[in-house]
């Protein structure tokens, strides 16, 4: 019997809150099965492959894994195979290598890293595979190596957080940085996309501390409650993930501060970190949708119907603050 | 029993001894290769349950992907027989992976100089640690496990820049193929071919083995005892830095992303292949069974399909339980003989 | 002009002075006998003329020409090859790859050529009467059979100095004339040789000269022949001679009375473990000594590990002052009062990282604790009895045992055994190298036990001996009971009849 | 106490500086906070040092003994993951039931362990070495893979409360320090695990119940690791099997050898172990305080240790 019986966190219906593509730039580049090469099937009879990245064993994961295989079962696509690399690299292209083997015709991949997939499009172009990349980018040509990419943009995000953040601090004072996992390109585009906007929007708001939360509660809170300590008079803090601002979070009320006195703004749109905003602990949360499903589906029937697909698919990403936070709890995830 | 046994004479006596010594040597032989028949027993029975596992293709994968750890267990075995240990691999893979893509601007032969030296070196800092100041090989290695990550890092802007080899001749042994095998598994099977000649049939090799039996009476016994210990880790360094070269020629860029956990899956291949922790004793062909074993569950579980991630791990960690158990139990039955 | 010479050598471990200005001759052809009681410093000489340890000052002079070996290998290449004491060999490693190890045979590919190494250890190995497998690991021989395989290797090579540190320590009779007759051979070639030993009448066979130490210092030397036998101990112990007359070779008093009418305090029966033992029956009266007599790898040592639960039975019982426990478990074993002191002290004696006091409290700690909670007080009791009882000499009782000489570590390990109030003793190989003094007291401790109506479990490859302190011997034979000797008929030379009429056709391994 | 060392003659600093070299090592670390780090020198500081050390020394300790039978457990961190999956769980029947059951959790795997070492007779790194690759898998599956948020305020107060001013937490390592060093120093069981440590088949022909004290010591050391696990729960208010006691195996070996017990066995060292955990912690937050890449990070820690075992390292003549 868990604490909260019945209201239980596991996931509003993933159909809650599809994602919506952003309305392409007119002349987007684009993709068609004669460019990419291949044989229109149908894809309710087709082998689909689904490769995850990490366990399913973030509000994240989760939902992006449960989406994928909620719409294939929507669409009647029988044989999907899904596998899971548990954040080791080697074994995510084994994986999907295998599943090539295995004849799927269509690849739905969510890269743990944007570079490395070599070996994969060598054995994929040879046997005209299309792949669909979600919430990563890989670093390669659309409509060549891989067909399109579906996905936020990391920067974009980090940008619209430093907006936040800018507007929460009144565009003085002193914030530290949250990073996720060291050497992931999340981190990485989250992170220059911050800096580059604050240091846009608002030069002078000081970014005096970055350490490492690697995207784990616990990581954030020690490392908020150690920079408590050596700069008291920190004014905000962003958290690349919602995970690690949660954490954060708890660090400010051990450390005694109130609600507001500095400034929360994280990335993802969970529900925790939505009802944060609620509590009024944080200021604002950035959405990053992990329900592929629908979209990638979506886009590989009209790519296999014939019709042009984009190469480069960013979905719109909304976001949370104390205006709308209690409305759309709901679809938070 | 008992009756039978209390009518016994002498001669009876070593007549039995003699029985008992044939079964020995039965025992023992399985005990020696049982990773070896559990990996048989495993792939028969999935050729016959997934169609999938049968094609060539899908063997062929395993084995690209099987080279890397295949090499870092060599490495491993080779330290564990002299009753070592050897965590650092895990790391000097990954970080032989980004400089070898790095130096790959600088020409094939660049490619693999520069992960060969960095990381001999490293094992050349471990051996002699070891060696001469008596140190625990665990703590010592842990260390440089905790320092080539951080070397690593330093080296790729806190793991943010992948370095993108840039050498054709390089990306084509990552990728090419010979015979519809990739490069690296001939390259791994050369190697391990030279391992087993250099540790059954060489001065080296005993000398392994014996100061992994018990390294004071090599000592008296004239074995050059620390050469042999600083020998092993830069043997470890030089696979492991070699194996993540490879890789980087596969994955065409030097992830930085790499090798979290790989020692310990290194020492279980080892282990199930038979080789004794406490050393002296042990085989590379075991530790070949190990590994390949490991990578076949592997392609076993993605076969099933849709296994929930995290009960996949429940499963390696029983299954590991299982084979280790069941060895433990073989070498039993022969002592008490 | 003399092959080895050592002058003025010194050297300190941190704690002792192992060797103090110690000077040493060999000359060719001369086997030189190097006495000492334990910790008297013949092994620390020893291993630095071998190069094991570096001298803290002194010199060292091989043939003439000033010499210093960084390592035993630099010693093997000059031509003084060493057998250590304590069987120096890898157990895991094959008997051949052990004989052969550093010097195999290879091919002209610079591979080790395993057939030719396999068929020469045999050959080898024939001679020195081993004919085990060359190929099973050589920890399956009998100890006996391991220091063979040392002997022979040490004189493969065509060494100049033969060095030998207690070679007979775990060597029978018959064992013991091979190795004579290998130094004899040695000699005659005018190999210099070494030798350490701690049975007196071996030297008085074998050796030429002798060299005397004493804490590190050396208090004779000369012609062997020169020197009394009592004038050698009473220099060895640094004691009067008129105090040394009186003991004998062995120092069990020769009359004794057991109640021949009184109930076994220990009963053995059918005693039976596949390939080693077969339906091993004996008892043990109250105060009776029973000796176990046979050959190497006889199975005595299995028969009284498996007496202590040590050793897996597959059928027979144990039985202690009437108590019938079956099958004991170590546990079950000492808490009715079974007692083994085992025959390899360093690996199932002592535990050598815990000081004397942890030793010697090691099996009775329940004794000694309330509610689990030791009580130091009682433990200091204990200890200082038996320290005083056996004349242990330790720095203090919180010196590691490690540090202990072999003797004292033999001592502390008894008074384990004794902590623990047993009703009967197993004693294999108890006075195995340690020297003259702390024998006879081991020895005459043996009988106060005894007297104190103990039951005791003799096992010694010392047949004098085993003679002098048995009322009784059970003789065995490829673990089987082939006779027993009692009263009168207790003689090293019935004891060897005894044997040889249970010889089966051909030799067994 | 720096004084002190200037007086010494290099003889003594031999024989002091294995024993006390963990110690000085913090005093040095200390000094220099103090005089380059701001804010160092308060009590909140401390507060926080000590309650983020706080899980680590509780898993060391039992590391400790585990070491100290020659053994090793790698599967402490899985062994948090259960308890952290569980507390949830069980939080509805009440903060005692979900201890209860977490700490049940740790008996068993502790149980496992131990059999498998005891009786089985595996290699203890390999014998953990399963439950360290199964256990987080199961505690995952356990807890549904869903991070879940923890409101009850008794388990609340229990990781962030105070007791006489002192974080409650700080209280139970503190005790547990304690309780360990007594049972080490004073009761059977302590003594007859460092003889197991010392010589494991002497110590059974001594008729000495050599499996049921390795048994024990390893359920204690997996308790342990389980009250770890609920203590950070209860800190970061939230159960999350996925991320608690990533890695702090190596981090508890850390500590215990740092602290000068020897991987080999025969003894244990409480108070160093203690320190070795300090020591790391202090060169954390160092680090952090300072604003340092993780590449800098950790090849500082590898550096510090490597200095503190070459210090505290066995001396032979052999
Ligand atoms: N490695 C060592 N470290 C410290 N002390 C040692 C060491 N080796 C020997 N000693 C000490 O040096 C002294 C001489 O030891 P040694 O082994 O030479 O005696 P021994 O004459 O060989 O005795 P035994 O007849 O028992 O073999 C003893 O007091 C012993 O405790
Ligand atoms: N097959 C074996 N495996 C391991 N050890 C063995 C084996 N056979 C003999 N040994 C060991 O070799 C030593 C001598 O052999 P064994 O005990 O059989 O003869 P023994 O009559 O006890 O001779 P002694 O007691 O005089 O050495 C014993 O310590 C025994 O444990
Ligand atoms: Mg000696
Ligand atoms: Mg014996």
């Amino acid at each position: 019997k868990s604490e909260d019986s019945g209201s239980d966190g596991t996931g509003a219906p993933a159909s809650a809150a599809a994602q919506v593509a952003q309305s392409a730039a007119p002349g987007a580049a684009t993709c068609t099965i004669d460019q990419y090469g291949g044989t229109k099937i149908d894809l309710k009879t087709a082998k689909v492959g689904f490769s995850q990245s990490e366990k399913e064993a973030n509000p994240f994961r989760i939902a992006e894994t449960q989406s994928i295989k909620d719409e294939a079962a929507k669409l009647g696509i029988t044989q999907l195979t899904t596998t899971n690399a548990n954040s080791q690299f080697n074994k995510q292209i084994s994986d999907v290598e295998q599943m090539i083997d295995s004849g799927v015709q269509l690849l739905v991949i969510a890269p743990l890293n944007s570079d490395g997939w070599d070996s994969v499009f060598a054995k994929a172009s040879a046997k005209k595979i299309p792949i669909v990349t979600i919430d990563r980018k890989i670093n390669a040509t659309a409509c060549k190596d891989y067909l399109t990419f579906i996905g936020s943009d990391f920067a974009e995000q980090g940008k619209r957080a430093a907006d936040e953040m800018a507007k929460a601090m009144g565009n003085k004072g002193k914030v530290a940085i949250l990073l996720g996992a060291p050497g992931n390109n999340v981190t990485t585009l989250r992170t220059s996309g911050f800096k580059d906007e604050i240091g846009k929007v608002a030069p002078d708001i000081k970014i005096v501390f970055e350490q490492t939360g690697n995207f784990a509660r616990e990581d954030g809170q020690k490392v908020t409650e150690q920079l408590l300590q050596s700069n008291p008079d920190i004014n905000g803090i962003y958290g690349e993930n919602d995970e690690m601002a949660l954490g954060a979070i708890t660090a400010l009320k051990g450390a005694g501060k109130k609600a507001g006195d500095v400034k929360v703004v994280s990335i993802d749109g969970t529900k925790g970190a939505v009802q944060a905003i609620v509590d009024g602990w944080a200021n604002a949360v950035i959405e990053s949708n992990p329900r592929f499903g629908p979209l990638s589906f979506a886009t590989a029937q009209k790519f296999f119907g014939g019709e042009p697909v984009g190469q480069d698919i960013i979905i719109q990403d909304r976001q949370y603050d104390s205006s709308n936070a209690k409305a759309d709890l709901g679809s938070a995830y | 029993m008992s009756t039978e046994v209390a009518r016994e004479t002498p001669a009876a006596a070593v007549e039995d001894a003699r029985r008992a010594e044939r079964t020995d040597r039965i025992v023992g032989t399985i005990q020696r290769q049982g990773a070896l028949a559990v990996l048989i027993v495993v792939v028969v029975i999935s050729l016959i349950a997934f169609p999938n596992f049968r094609s060539f293709d899908n063997t062929a994968t395993i084995l690209v992907a099987a080279a890397p750890p295949m090499l870092i267990a060599l490495g491993m075995t080779f330290v564990i027989i002299t009753g070592g240990i050897d965590l650092s691999v895990g790391s000097l893979y990954v970080l032989g992976g980004v400089l070898a893509a790095w130096a790959s601007q600088y020409g094939f032969a660049a490619a693999f100089a520069a992960p060969l030296v960095v990381c001999g070196l490293i094992g050349v800092v471990n051996g002699a640690l070891i060696a001469y100041t008596r140190m625990a090989p665990f703590i010592v290695t842990l260390a440089a496990l905790l320092g080539a990550r951080g070397l690593m890092r330093a080296i790729s802007d806190e793991g943010s820049e992948t370095y993108l080899v840039k050498n054709d001749a390089f990306k084509q042994l990552g990728n090419g193929s010979f015979l519809g095998i990739g490069y690296q598994v001939w390259l791994a099977a050369v190697l391990v071919v030279l391992g087993m000649v250099l540790l059954s049939r060489t001065r080296f090799g005993h000398s392994v083995y014996a100061v992994g039996g018990s390294e004071d009476a090599a000592a008296l016994m004239g074995v050059p005892v620390r050469r042999i210990k600083v020998g092993v880790y830069v043997m470890s360094g030089l696979l492991a830095g070699l194996a993540g070269a490879i890789n980087a020629a596969k994955l065409g860029s030097g992830v930085t992303v790499l090798g979290t956990g790989m020692e310990l899956d290194a020492i279980a291949a080892v282990v199930i292949g038979g080789t004794l922790l406490t050393g002296g004793a042990g085989t590379i062909a075991g530790t070949v069974a190990g590994v390949l074993l490991l990578g076949v569950i592997q392609n076993l579980i993605n076969q099933v399909g849709n296994v929930n991630s995290n009960w996949q791990q429940v499963i390696s960690g029983a299954f590991l339980a299982l084979v280790v158990v069941a060895q433990t139990y073989l070498v039993k039955l022969r002592r008490v003989n | 002009m003399p092959l080895l010479e050592v002058s003025d050598v010194s050297k300190t471990f941190p704690g002792v002075r192992a060797l103090d200005q110690v000077s040493f001759t060999l000359n060719p052809g001369e086997v030189h006998a190097l006495v000492g009681e334990n910790g008297a410093g013949k092994s620390t000489l020893i291993k630095v003329i071998t190069g094991v340890y570096q001298p803290d000052d002194g010199e060292l002079r091989y043939q003439g020409e000033p010499a210093r070996f960084g390592t035993p290998m630099d010693a093997q290449h000059a031509g003084i090859s060493t057998i250590y004491q304590e069987v120096n060999l890898i157990p895991l490693m094959s008997v051949s790859h052990n004989l052969f190890l550093g010097r195999e045979p290879r091919n002209r590919l610079g591979l080790l050529d395993e057939g030719r190494m396999h068929r020469e250890a045999r050959a080898i190995l024939a001679g020195y009467g081993v004919t085990a497998d060359i190929r099973l690991p050589l920890g399956t021989l009998a100890l006996g059979a391991q220091q063979m395989v040392a002997l022979a290797r040490a004189v493969m090579i065509d060494a100049k100095v033969v060095i030998m540190d207690e070679p007979t320590s775990s060597l029978e009779p018959r064992e013991v004339e091979t190795l004579f007759g290998v130094i004899r051979e040695l000699h005659a070639r005018g190999i210099g040789i070494v030798y350490v030993s701690h049975r007196l009448d071996e030297l008085y066979r074998i050796c030429d000269a002798v060299t005397i130490l004493r804490d590190g210092r050396v208090v004779h030397t000369g012609r062997l022949a020169d020197l009394e036998r009592i004038r050698l101990v009473a220099l060895m112990l640094g004691r009067e001679m008129s105090e040394i007359r009186r003991e004998g070779a062995t120092a069990f008093s020769s009359e004794k009375a057991v109640d021949t009418g009184a109930a076994p305090i220990l009963r053995a029966s059918g005693l039976t473990s596949r390939r080693k033992l077969h339906d091993i029956t004996f008892d043990v009266r109250p105060g009776e000594v029973v000796g176990l007599g046979g050959l190497l790898g006889a199975g005595r040592s299995e028969t009284i590990k498996a007496i202590g639960g040590a050793y897996p039975l597959d059928d027979g019982d144990v039985q202690v002052d009437g108590v019938d426990l079956k099958r004991p478990t170590t546990v079950q074993a000492v808490r009715n009062g079974i007692a083994v002191q085992p025959e390899d002290r360093k690996a199932e004696g002592i535990v050598a990282g815990l000081s004397v006091r942890e030793n010697i409290a090691l099996a009775v700690l329940p004794k000694v604790s309330r509610l689990g909670l030791v009580s130091d007080a009682r433990i200091d009791a204990i200890v200082e009895r038996y320290m005083t009882r056996l004349r242990i000499k330790a720095s203090s009782p919180d010196q590691l045992v490690g540090d202990l000489s072999g003797g004292n570590q033999q001592k502390v390990l008894l008074a384990r055994l004794l902590a623990t109030g047993p009703k009967v003793l197993l004693l294999d190989e108890p006075t195995r190298g340690i020297d003259v003094g702390a024998k006879a007291e081991v020895q005459s401790l043996i009988d106060e036990l005894a007297a104190e109506g103990i039951g005791v479990v003799l096992v010694s490859s010392d047949a004098e001996e085993l003679i002098e302190g048995a009322d009784r011997v059970v003789v065995l034979r490829d673990g089987v009971v082939v006779g027993t000797l009692t009263g009168a008929s207790v003689t090293t030379e019935d004891l060897m009849a005894t044997i040889a009429a249970a010889a089966p056709p051909e030799e067994a391994e | 106490m720096t004084t002190a060392t200037l007086t010494l003659t290099t003889r003594d600093l031999r024989a002091w500086l294995p024993k006390y070299g963990v110690y000085l090592a913090i005093v040095l670390l200390v000094l220099y906070n103090i005089f380059f780090t701001p804010y160092f020198l308060t009590w909140s500081n401390l507060r926080i040092q000590l309650i983020q050390v706080a899980p680590v020394v509780i898993v060391a300790l039992g590391m400790a003994l585990v070491i100290g039978t020659e053994g090793i457990d790698l599967s402490v961190g899985s062994v948090m993951a259960l308890a952290a999956a569980l507390i949830p769980l069980y939080l509805g029947y009440g903060v005692a039931a979900a201890v209860l059951v977490s700490l049940l959790a740790g008996v068993a795997v502790g149980l496992i362990n131990g059999v498998l070492v005891a009786r089985v007779g595996l290699q203890p790194i390999v014998a953990t070495l399963a439950l360290f690759v199964g256990g987080r898998g199961l505690a995952v599956v356990i807890s549904g893979g869903q991070l879940k948020d923890v409101r009850n305020p008794d388990l609340i107060r229990l990781g962030s409360g105070d007791l006489l001013g002192i974080p409650i937490l700080v209280w139970v390592a503190a005790v547990l320090v304690l309780v360990v060093a007594f049972v080490v120093r004073r009761t059977v069981f302590g003594r007859r695990l460092l003889a197991i440590g010392g010589n494991r088949r002497a110590t059974e022909l001594a008729g000495l119940p050599v499996k049921r004290v390795l048994i024990t010591v390893y359920v204690i050391c997996s308790v342990l690791a389980s009250i770890a696990g609920l203590l950070s729960v209860a800190r970061i208010q939230s159960s999350d099997a996925s991320a608690v006691g990533l890695l702090i195996e190596l981090s508890a070996i850390t500590a215990v050898v740092v602290g000068g017990t020897p991987l080999t066995g025969g003894r244990v060292r409480v108070l160093g172990t203690v320190a070795g955990a300090l020591l790391m912690q202090l060169v954390i937050a160092t680090m952090i305080k300072h604003n340092l890449p993780p590449s800098t990070t950790e090849i500082a820690q590898a550096v510090i240790i490597l200095v503190a075992v070459y210090v505290a390292r066995e001396r032979k003549a052999r």
